[in-house]
């Protein structure tokens, strides 16, 4: 049965420290205010993933310390530009940072959604990325003729953390079109989730609502956290705040500004309703 | 009108090699392709089907994320754009880091889909306004995605072009080398050399003609309608783009 | 583009004999109006592809003499028994088959989804059907220590076809939660598909719509076809004609049975109507 | 209340099986398994959750017909059900052909999700009502899915149980075979041991207790609620069952 939590801080206080963490990327609604609340908690040595990539949830993690690794095809903020502290701390060594590829995050996580050791992908011969990574095989096909391919261990998450629209009392989570989260949810040991609203109406027992929704047996915990993804959006509902993200951009070039930035918009909760 | 930018030069000379295709997709950080793209549907009728990777409306994907990669797979992409801080003479991209990966100088966003998509999609366009010896150099220092491969690695895609803020090369597989193809405005075969990094082929030489320069009509899609669509995935170029006095 | 055609008979007329084609199970809805056109058009030598099994539809084809082949799970009326047309075929070796198991068949049809030669699967180990299937490989989990496991060769259908609710004229077809379509869609070279109306408004373009929609750009052709799953159902628009199919297991317990069948039902067009 | 049927008694015994568990997962044409998966949730107040295959109102699952076997592989299924044409005395199941299987005498539908299944969910009930020399045989004809497997293949699931029309086993995984468990009623071990093709232990001899029969209150949520609900996936089973005068 999923626990149904009273805030974002409890959600963030249910994610244990020290675990590997899938995040999800800009474009899927991304759990702001828990992540804001895991670095209220000084949250510690967190793995994070991201799935594929990701850009302000990841930054703002790793510049208030709680990072210790990242596996990601990417950090960034879009159009503003580099991820300021994810691109400090590669430089001073900081993080330990496993580059990748969008593909081989997606086949990974697939594989672990599957129970397998591991899945096959094409591609990636060659470059650096396969050439760094020594938890990584390259082997023939065995059904070809001198024909390598790339094999890619499994990886399970201890614990996925993302938003939604809504959800329902049963657990439900409505995620539309948005699937990646669908296989963040499936493949992770434990899924927690922050929405927009709860609903009393079985959002699996409606044909329209159905197909896009993830099924309670897969989530773990959820909260209400309105405007949750703030300053990043929610489609449909609400955009991206790109002025609030401007401003973080050039506060987060120095590690004073982002400090300030911390302790104005995070450390005494969250000052955008 | 008023005058054409080099963003605009850019866009029309990707968009004519997207002329006849079926399926064009477009990935993060690549408003230049995505414009071009865009316009390559306009000026076929709607029958190019352009995929346009974080636009929230009307997506063309229902799969997840990983769609895109599937897709490319099946073959169902004919084209897809990659950038890189640096791209040298083998077409190799570099979008992670400069000197030593793990104590970088600088440090980039990461590989994205690169790796994947340079293999799998017939015709990979490579962009770089900047066209300098930083970007455009002998060897990257990290190969996010390789340019060519040995023979017995599946790769049914690769490099086709690269288009830079001074010139349009094509990739020559046979030779595994750039060649010449364009100047843009105002450039010169003595600036382009002095401009590259690495070496390259110059089949035309002195006769290395013009990179055609957007028509009016082409300049009103492009700051109309094509503008429009843009500016939700990429306002900041939008406004940089369109907005200007 | 997708093609949009007239009737079930020119989507028919579209798929070549000699194809491996891709069918539905009874829970999905099966594009019946367009089986029975293949029939119609006494198509010949088809290798039937069940994901992961089939019944009602398959028992027609096989009886009609379409079919050389067939991989399946298994072949089934349900709860009014065994499709005696299939069972008969195996019987009297007129058929050659593959029996092959569910999940098998949905990894093999991902991995031609992805791209990819071959997909690993749990499971199956000392059963029958890995010991007479030679087109399948055991081998050891590169990442384990003696640890075996079945590698299964990527299925690329010919073509697809299924019936759905509701399709637009892009080409989008909405399937609702039964996403097996979306792979076999995506799994195949072409999709063909019945639907019971086409509408003007873009599946995709509408939030609540677009998760359970497959994208045109994997639909081949698709035509208008009321009723055209009948006499099995299509879920929240009208049940299976339990009546019709009992009716069905009944003559086509003989061969004298199944032919007056097919001359009743199926030369002379559905008469449901 | 008249008098209990054997399928009552069957689905009374995999009920109690299944207390205490949070996912339990029913295949194709298994209403006893259902209507026992069913009576379990009931009794648990809700908190057992049911996954029907093939009920179209109130899907579980949302990702296509590969979720189950997804979701059995991530460990998240408790209990599975299948039945056998034979059943063997190690537990292996045959759902394809009697003799040999290219020439079969009988062919049944084929073996659906047993292989993998019956593999990955912890505790799988077999079920067949039919008990007889003919359905629980010394050596299956064809093995659609082993009863055990070597100790170096990956196995986290297994056989749990057998219901029959006539009794109870369980299996013992140590020594591979099917040990009585109950009788029904006016069943005898003399009769087990005639209508049983394979051997099996009877570790408690004389003394093996009567299988538990359902009670008042059970037997009118079997025959109302549960009948009501199995009836959208099994409609002929629950008209025979619960229709009869």
């Amino acid at each position: 049965m999923t626990d149904i939590l009273k805030s974002a801080d409890e959600i963030a206080a249910s994610i244990p420290d020290g675990i590997l963490l899938a995040l999800p990327p800009e474009y899927a609604p991304c759990a702001m205010e828990a992540v804001r609340a895991l670095v209220r908690r000084n949250a510690k040595d967190l793995r994070l993933l991201g799935v594929p990539q990701f850009g302000f949830q990841a930054d703002l993690l790793i510049g208030a310390g709680c990072v210790t690794e990242v596996e990601t095809a990417a950090v960034t903020l879009g159009e503003l530009g580099l991820a300021p502290r994810f691109t400090d701390a590669v430089k001073l060594q900081k993080i330990a940072m496993r580059d990748t590829t969008c593909p081989a995050i997606h086949a990974a996580l697939q594989a672990s959604e599957k129970g397998l050791p591991f899945m096959p992908l094409r591609g990636l011969i060659g470059s650096d990325i396969v050439a760094r990574r020594d938890d990584w095989q390259i082997a023939d096909n065995p059904f070809g003729d001198n024909d390598p391919i790339v094999y890619l261990p499994a990886i399970r998450p201890d614990a996925t953390l993302f938003h939604a629209a809504k959800a329902d009392i049963y657990g439900n989570i409505w995620i539309g079109v948005r699937r990646e989260l669908m296989v963040m949810a499936h493949a992770s040991a434990a899924a927690y989730v922050t929405v927009e609203e709860i609903v009393e109406t079985d959002l699996l027992a409606d044909p329209q609502t159905a197909p896009g929704t993830i099924p309670g047996l897969y989530i773990t915990a959820l909260a209400k956290a309105r405007k949750g993804a703030w300053p990043l959006g929610v489609p449909d509902l609400y955009e991206r705040d790109q002025e609030h993200l401007k401003h973080y951009a050039e506060k987060a070039r120095s590690v004073e500004g982002f400090d300030a930035y911390i302790e104005q918009w995070v450390r005494h909760g969250s000052q955008h309703a | 009108m008023s005058g054409v930018r080099t963003e605009e030069i850019m866009i029309a000379a990707i968009a004519r090699m997207l002329s006849g295709l079926s399926h064009v997709a477009v990935g993060s950080a690549s408003p230049i392709p995505g414009s071009a793209a865009l316009l390559a549907r306009k000026l076929s009728g709607g029958s190019l089907r352009v995929s346009l990777l974080g636009r929230i409306s009307n997506p063309t994907f229902t799969d997840g994320a990983r769609e895109l990669f599937d897709c490319a797979a099946q073959g169902r992409i004919d084209a897809f754009f990659l950038g890189g801080a640096q791209i040298d003479g083998q077409a190799n991209i570099n979008l992670v880091s400069i000197g030593d990966p793990d104590r970088p100088k600088a440090r980039f966003p990461g590989s994205f889909g690169s790796a994947y998509l340079y293999f799998l999609v017939p015709r990979v366009i490579l962009f770089r306004q900047e066209h300098s010896p930083r970007s455009l150099v002998p060897k990257v220092d990290y190969i996010s995605a390789p340019g060519v491969s040995e023979p017995n690695v599946y790769r049914p895609g690769g490099p086709y072009a690269l288009v830079t803020g001074r010139c349009v090369f094509d990739f020559d597989k046979k030779n595994r080398r750039f060649a010449l193809k364009s100047l843009h405005p105002d450039e010169t075969l003595e600036d382009i050399e002095r401009e590259t990094g690495f070496e390259f082929d110059c089949p035309q030489g002195k006769a290395t003609p013009g990179t055609e320069v957007p028509d009016t009509e082409w300049l009103e899609l492009i700051r109309g309608p094509i503008g429009d669509e843009i500016r939700e995935i990429y306002p900041d170029f939008a406004a940089k783009m369109f907005d200007a006095t």
